[in-house]
């Protein structure tokens, strides 16, 4: 022991006039860093109710709860999380993971209180001190729990795509499928707003299961057409998708094809084992299209024969004769055909309702029947010189090219409307080598086609003209060619609200020579085969079918469906229908027997 | 050297699986009959003196509790992990407590946790981590935590939660979609 | 004094039979787990000759929470969560090595960046564990002054971790692939300040409390480790350097930038106490060195986290693993057995204080004074959630 | 001043050997009964308010905060808070965070040892519901079914902060007269010991530790 | 034609008319939606009428100065007949050549008509008739025009 060790002690009085440590006001002075960790917040507007954050909760401190005023809203599900901070421990995954990135955390702490019921709580709902402070943590911006990007699809270059009518997607290879199929987090919104409500996050799950038959199967529930979905699904699913918030929607469409791409047709009936029985019951259904088809299909698996008549001379109806090839090849449609009539499917080709039968004789014959007839006339302009021999309807021009006839649309062409029709027929004829200008009377934004079918005509070398309004056809010197006068338009804004709409510049127009115009602004349906009784018997609001539940019509026997009585007028809608109206169909025709197959609320 | 180490062991102790691991670790499957001579080797013998840990993975689809005694070597920087196996339904192991001063507390622990015995180990049968424990060693995989807890304490009352999906099947389209076979 | 009972010798692992308690010469006596002498929850059994303890047995499992069990039944990302619990006073030491098993068994590499913040992370939980032992160890030796310093220094260092992280003790910031955020602004500036002021507080502590008399004369040749006694009771860290072995995974098995910060192995020779608190405390004056380097040398731009799969369902493929890290109390380590599913098969954390709080401390409570045993306690630097999970 | 009831029974103590039955009391803890003048009672409460000496236990991961509370930093002795060795001598119990059935027999011990009127505050999410080990074999869910809680912080774990202002708010309450828990406890003391039992199984102290 | 009243008369007459040719074509529509449609317009034109009753009593004032948008899709439209079959697209095509018809009969007369109260009223009813064809051409170009 020596002095110094003595002493040392001592050397604390050197802190005696030193600033105290002690924090005076502590409650008050000493807020939460400006990234802390503290009570939840939820931008409740923002919010979609995935219920992610559930998921994701270790502690499972966040319930799922039903908040009305957000029911009904599309993309979400009317829930709302609620915390348990009887176990929740801060850790903030939800924050991280919710794909809305509506739930953040405040930076505030202290919550006292004698009742431990009282730490529940539905944040952005009920009121909280905190629920408006800017401070606490948030997801940094390059950390994710998901990846956000999706895994980019490969497609032909535009210069060789438009050399020929092959399939311009590639399709996923097993490694992208399983890369893209990991993104889904599963929360099953897209169930909801997919008409044909198919068990996304299921065949997603079963891809990286690498269960691929699973995945057959699990499409086979609602969708007779996976193959064909597969390619040319308008797919709303993606449009609500959660992770398309802040990042890229999941390719359920490119995923679903995936599942088909890997099913060699000879594998189905193994794999599906679908059982049809005979319920001594007969339905006809009219159109060969996705809704009579999907109708066949779900009639026979409860056992029902079906017999399909059909006025071409394939089926497919749309898919056949209204997408292109190169979107959708025959085989792969054909595909799907070829299961569904597998299981025993009668179909009448070239058999025309009201020409070749009449629909009285099948009241009579039949004990139901469906009718999907579709959308096959084509609208008219109704502007002078329409009736022009060169102004090729783009159905027609379509269908040509379907059936393996040439449309003649020559070497410059004009593609006049904005819907997919337009698209495709503006496509083909870049692939019979005309040079094709598309006029579209609003702004590409407005456009009906899909995104992805305006970029790749673009991509293929169509030149979109927008703000362009069709006024008159004129005969062109040559009776090969045909000119129209269009003029410009600007948009303007409705007092009364709505898109903005397009109003002609009389002082701009503008005369151009084309060897063809292609008119493809829209469709109606014939309804020509109903006798003028029956068709006042069935309902018809501006020209299409107003089905009941159950898609069924004031005719007892009558279900109707496909783009004839949707107003949605896709593949994915029609399908639906035939699903729906094959239930109908069988609990009309087994009011008693309860062999329904579908789900009572409960 | 590491090679001449292993080359050895096969051919002494009838080692097998020997697999590097990533990080830096090399692991060796021997019998539980070799298994006590082989670490007391390892020690004495191969300057592997210190004693990691001693674990064990519950295998109950193959019926077999795999034991891990993770050695290493400070001179050469090894670590070797030796797995032993032993079957479930008889779960014995021989005791290193001679070896590692730490071991027997292993051992209690393995004892608490998994029901295995390793006779001549001290204070064996002493609870270890737990108190008054009446059911299954809960670290086996047949044991099932979130069970027992729900039944013996009990959660707060007054929770529900809905699944987003299922809710908006119910609410939006309760007839359609798939059909429940 | 002689021991009526007990280890014939250092080297002797069996256990002394039983006291006789009849003769009523001895008694019994239990510390804890309510006490303040004792570090977390455990308690000792003592059995006392006069004031002298010829017999101890520790009890664990107080703080046992069954984790091992609770990562068998939660995902990979859920479990990172889970995890820093395992130690309170030092959690950050869990969270690395949780990700860093993963990534060994899944290949994922996190970036430089974040190898870069994690390193600064775990030297800042390095600081504020050592700051929190030293007030400890005073206490323990009746020195509250110095506990009212250094905590208040841990406490600024938690300050710094909340704004790191978003929270001051479960930081929950080293997710598996990277960290979880950048440096706020100012970080850098803040953090320097407050090494300069801990330099100048490690000095007056040196000074007050390791120079003071009282110290001296109840550390030295308290609780002394042989080094003979380090391998078979599998003593690590700090408590093996101070008995002459220059042992430190960061040296001697580096991992994330150890291998590119310049820092001596500290060691010392005498084994006892003393020797271990003042390693403690070079180790602390260390510590915030290579705070000041990692903060010289870290990246401040680019990634902070690799490019992960979809964590919500994450299928680690199947491996087994084991990793360590040097904490302030020694080897912590992770083993890990995966086998392909969402969720982890058999997490072992390896905890320090596991040897050192059981069969190391049976065996040194044997002839120390009964008012001498916290300060034995605390010079091992045990943590008890750490032994029982 | 304070009766007994008239109706007391004795406590079985079927925990204990035969010799250890008699060196424990088998007693029925009483509750404790306010000064009948108003008054008194209210300065009572004033004295005990600003003297909250807690019980040096920490049970928990949440207890590591009460260290920079103790400490110079957020100096909790100004406001009358002093940790205490021993039960004998505090009023509040804070319990922090989880609570193993192991630590439960000790908490359950250590709190009836404490001289009345006492207080319990529970800290973070684990006594509140479960909190992260909602699902552990070894935590229990609901603090409140074995011993009354005065008041609940949330946290996980809760700042020093908070745990002030839960010292605060307990001051505030114990001068409203508002803390009842103890007496609680006493009140519905079989249903209590028949909780604590339900978990822990091997029950080797009296029914009552006085 | 030169008073005030008699204008407003001659407007409330042609309403009445273009009312009564609806009805007409209802009467006698085959689909029973387009029977709907057609009544739809009939009750459409009475409240033209109502309202230029509205202005004639005083109650309500024409407003000439304000700006009525065109979209001028009628003006170049093929004419249509008004036959039994008529389709939706039609019935619109055939109410817009109305009301543009109408619009440049009341603007024609106000250009004849010197500066006064009587041009201010014709004025008044082309703006009138312009709000009609603004009705159905925004109807056509939601409806008609939709894909397009």
């Amino acid at each position: 022991m020596n002095l110094k060790d003595l002493l040392s002690p001592f050397y604390v009085w050197q802190r005696a006039f030193e600033k105290p440590y002690t924090s005076i006001r502590p409650i008050q002075e000493r807020p939460g860093a400006a990234a802390y960790r503290g009570f939840h917040i939820n931008i409740s507007e923002e919010c979609i109710g995935c219920g992610t954050c559930h998921k994701i909760c270790q502690n499972d401190a966040i319930d799922m709860v039903r908040v009305e005023t957000y029911e009904g809203r599309s993309g979400d599900s009317g829930l709302r999380p609620r915390f348990d901070y009887g176990r929740c421990c801060w850790c903030a995954l939800c924050v991280d993971m919710c794909p809305a990135g509506s739930l953040r955390m405040s930076n505030e702490y202290t919550w006292i209180t004698s009742d431990p019921t009282e730490f529940h709580f539905t944040a952005g709902v009920e009121h909280t001190t905190w629920q408006d402070n800017p401070l606490g943590y948030h997801r940094a911006e390059g950390y994710h729990l998901y990846p956000p990007k999706r895994i980019e699809m490969e497609m032909l270059p535009p210069e060789v795509s438009v050399q020929s009518f092959d399939e311009v997607v590639a399709g996923y290879s097993e490694p992208q499928a399983l890369l893209e199929a990991d993104r889904c987090i599963e929360c099953g919104i897209c169930v909801a707003t997919c008409p044909a409500h198919m068990d996304v996050p299921d065949y997603i799950r079963s891809i990286r299961d690498r269960d691929y038959e699973k995945g057959l199967q699990l499409m086979y529930r609602t969708n007779p057409f996976p193959a064909t979905c597969g390619r040319i699904c308008t797919r709303r699913c993606e449009s609500v998708c959660p992770v398309g918030i802040q990042g890229e929607a999941i390719a359920i469409r490119w995923l679903k094809r995936f599942i088909v791409d890997q099913i060699q047709p000879q594998d189905y009936a193994r794999i599906l084992a679908d059982q049809t029985g005979n319920s001594g019951h007969r339905v006809a259904i009219i159109g060969a299209g996705p809704g009579g088809l999907s109708a066949a299909y779900y009639l026979r698996k409860q056992g029902h024969a079906v017999t399909v008549f059909e006025a071409q001379a394939s089926a497919g109806g749309m898919l056949r004769y209204g997408v292109p090839s190169y979107r959708l090849p025959d085989a792969d449609l054909d595909k799907d055909i070829n299961y569904i009539v597998s299981l025993g499917v009668d179909i009448r080709y070239n058999t025309r309702i009201g020409k070749d039968i009449r629909f009285e004789q099948l009241l009579q014959d039949f004990d139901a029947l469906f009718l999907s007839t579709g959308l096959s006339v084509p609208s008219s302009m109704r502007i002078h010189g329409e009736e022009h021999p060169r102004v090729l309807s783009g159905l027609q021009v379509l269908a040509d090219v379907a059936s393996g006839r040439d449309p003649g649309v020559g070497q410059k062409v004009a593609v006049i409307g904005g819907g997919n029709v337009a698209m495709d027929a503006a496509r083909v004829s870049r692939r019979l080598g005309a040079e094709v200008t598309i006029l579209y009377r609003r702004r590409i934004a407005d456009m009906p086609a899909d995104t992805e079918e305006i970029h790749e005509s673009q991509e293929e070398g169509c030149h979109i003209v927008t703000q362009a309004i069709p006024v008159e056809i004129i005969a062109a010197s040559s009776p090969q060619q045909v000119s129209i006068k269009w003029g410009e338009a600007e948009m303007v804004q409705d007092p009364k609200g709505g898109r903005p709409r397009p109003v002609l510049q009389e002082d701009r127009m503008h005369v151009e020579t084309y060897d063809c115009i292609i008119s493809a602004i829209g469709q109606g349906s014939d309804l020509e085969f109903l006798s003028k009784e029956i068709q006042d018997q069935l309902a018809i609001e501006w020209g299409k079918f107003a089905p009941g539940e159950y898609q069924h019509t004031s005719l007892q026997k009558v279900f109707v469906g496909g783009d004839v009585a949707n107003r949605t007028a896709d593949a994915i809608s029609a399908i639906e229908d035939g699903h729906h109206a094959a239930r109908g169909i069988d609990r009309f025709l087994n009011p008693d027997a309860r062999t329904h197959t579908d789900q009572e609320v409960n | 050297m590491m090679s001449e180490l292993l080359d050895r062991l096969v051919r002494d102790f009838g080692v097998t699986d020997i697999t590097e691991r990533p990080p830096a670790i090399t692991t060796l499957k021997v019998s539980k009959e070799n298994g006590e001579r082989l670490i007391r080797e390892l020690r004495d013998r191969e300057g592997f003196t210190h004693l990691n840990f001693i674990a064990c993975t519950d295998w109950i689809e193959d019926g077999i509790f795999r034991l891990i005694y993770m050695l290493h070597n400070y001179d050469s920087k090894q670590n070797l992990g030796v797995h032993i196996d032993i079957k479930r339904d008889h779960a014995e192991m021989t005791s290193i407590h001679t070896l590692w001063a730490q071991a027997w507390t292993y051992q209690r622990e393995l004892r608490e946790m998994y029901g295995i015995h390793f006779p001549g180990s001290p204070r064996l049968e002493e609870d270890f981590c737990l108190e008054g424990w009446d059911a299954m060693p809960p670290m086996r995989r047949d044991f099932d935590t979130a069970k027992y807890s729900a039944e013996r304490f009990g959660h707060r009352e007054g929770r529900v939660s809905l699944v987003p999906r299922d809710h908006m099947k119910v609410q939006l389209y309760p007839n359609r979609g798939g059909d429940e076979s | 004094m002689t021991l009526v009972t007990g280890h014939s010798a250092a080297l002797d692992f069996a256990q002394p039979d039983p006291v006789d308690l009849s003769s009523g010469k001895y008694v019994k006596l239990w510390q804890g787990p309510q006490h303040p002498g004792i570090t977390g929850n455990m308690s000792l059994e003592l059995v006392l000759d006069g004031d002298t303890i010829i017999e101890c047995k520790t009890h664990v499992g107080y703080l046992h929470r069954g984790f091992e069990k609770l990562m068998e039944q939660r995902t990979f990302i859920q479990n990172f969560t889970v995890v820093c619990r395992i130690a309170v006073p030092e959690p950050a030491f869990n969270e690395y090595l949780y990700a860093a098993a993963i990534e060994a068994i899944s290949g994922v590499q996190s970036p430089p960046r974040a190898q870069w913040l994690r390193t600064l992370n775990l030297e800042m939980m390095r600081l504020a564990s050592f700051l929190m032992w030293i007030g400890g160890q005073g206490g323990a030796f009746g020195q509250y002054t110095v506990a009212n310093w250094s905590l208040t220094y841990r406490d600024y260092v938690l300050d710094l971790f909340e704004e790191m992280t978003g929270a001051r003790i479960y930081h929950m910031y080293m997710v598996p692939g990277g960290v979880r955020a950048g440096l706020p602004a100012g970080f850098e500036k803040r953090i320097l300040k407050l090494m300069d002021d801990t330099d100048k507080l490690l000095d007056q502590i040196e000074r007050v409390m390791y120079n003071n008399v009282v110290f001296k004369a109840r550390a030295k040749g308290l609780g002394v480790i042989t080094r003979e006694m380090v391998d078979p009771y599998g003593v690590v860290g700090p408590n093996a350097r101070a008995s002459g072995f220059r042992r430190d995974l960061r040296k001697d098995e580096p991992y994330l930038v150890y291998d590119q910060l310049d820092f001596n192995v500290i060691s010392g020779s005498a084994g006892d106490a003393y020797e271990r608190a003042y390693l403690r405390l070079q180790e602390t004056r260390q510590s915030v060195n290579l705070i000041r380097q990692v903060i010289a040398g870290a990246p401040s731009d680019g990634p902070f986290q690799a490019d992960m799969p979809n964590l919500l369902h994450w299928k680690v493929p199947a491996g087994e693993t084991y990793v360590k890290a040097e904490c302030t109390r020694g080897e912590y380590g992770y083993y890990m057995v995966t086998d392909g599913t969402e969720i982890v098969r058999r997490v072992h954390v390896r905890g320090p204080s596991y040897t050192h709080a059981i069969a190391l401390m049976e065996r040194l409570a044997v002839g120390t004074n009964i008012a001498d045993i916290a300060g034995l306690m605390v010079s091992l630097h045990t943590y008890p959630p750490e032994i029982e999970r | 001043m304070k009766k007994t009831p008239s109706t007391l029974s004795t406590l079985e103590n079927a925990g204990l050997s035969a010799e250890d039955q008699l060196l424990f009391s088998n007693a029925r803890p009483r509750p404790y009964e306010p000064y009948p003048i108003k008054a008194i009672e209210d300065f009572a409460n004033w004295a005990r308010a600003n003297s909250l000496w807690i019980l040096a236990f920490g049970t928990g991961c949440c207890s590591i905060e009460l260290r920079p509370l103790m400490t110079a930093r957020f100096d909790a002795s100004r406001f009358g808070v002093a940790g205490r060795p021993t039960p004998r001598q505090s009023s509040v119990f804070i319990i922090g965070g989880y609570v193993s059935v192991k630590t439960l027999k000790r908490i359950v011990r250590s709190y009836e040892q404490m001289q009345g009127p006492k207080f319990i505050i529970a800290l973070g999410s684990c006594p509140a519901n479960g909190g992260m080990y909602f699902d552990s074999y070894n935590t229990i869910n609901q603090f409140d079914l074995y011993l009354p809680v005065d008041l609940y912080v949330t946290g996980c774990m809760p700042r020093p902060e908070a745990l002030l202002g839960a010292i605060l708010e307990l001051q505030d309450d114990i001068k409203a007269g508002k803390c009842d828990g103890a007496n609680r406890y006493i009140e519905h003391f079989d249903e209590y010991k028949a909780n604590q039992k339900k978990v822990i199984k091997d029950w080797n102290m009296p029914d009552y530790n006085w | 034609m030169n008073s005030v009243d008699e204008i407003l008369d001659y407007a409330i007459d042609q309403e009445q008319q273009a009312a009564d040719f609806y009805a007409d074509l209802a009467g006698r529509a085959e689909k029973a939606g387009m029977k709907e449609i057609l009544l739809d317009f009939a009750a459409e034109e009475q409240s033209h009428k109502q309202r230029l009753l509205a202005v004639k009593a005083g109650d309500h004032k024409l407003t000439p100065e304000q700006q009525v948008l065109d979209l001028k899709i009628s003006d170049y439209l093929v004419e249509v007949g008004a036959s039994a079959n008529i389709s939706y697209q039609d019935a619109l095509i055939v109410a817009m050549k109305r009301e543009r018809a109408a619009f440049q009969l009341y603007s024609d007369m106000a250009a004849k008509v010197p500066e006064g109260h009587l041009k201010e009223v014709l004025q008044g009813l082309a703006k009138e008739e312009a709000k009609h064809k603004l009705f159905f051409e925004s109807e056509y170009d939601d409806r008609v025009l939709r894909d397009n």
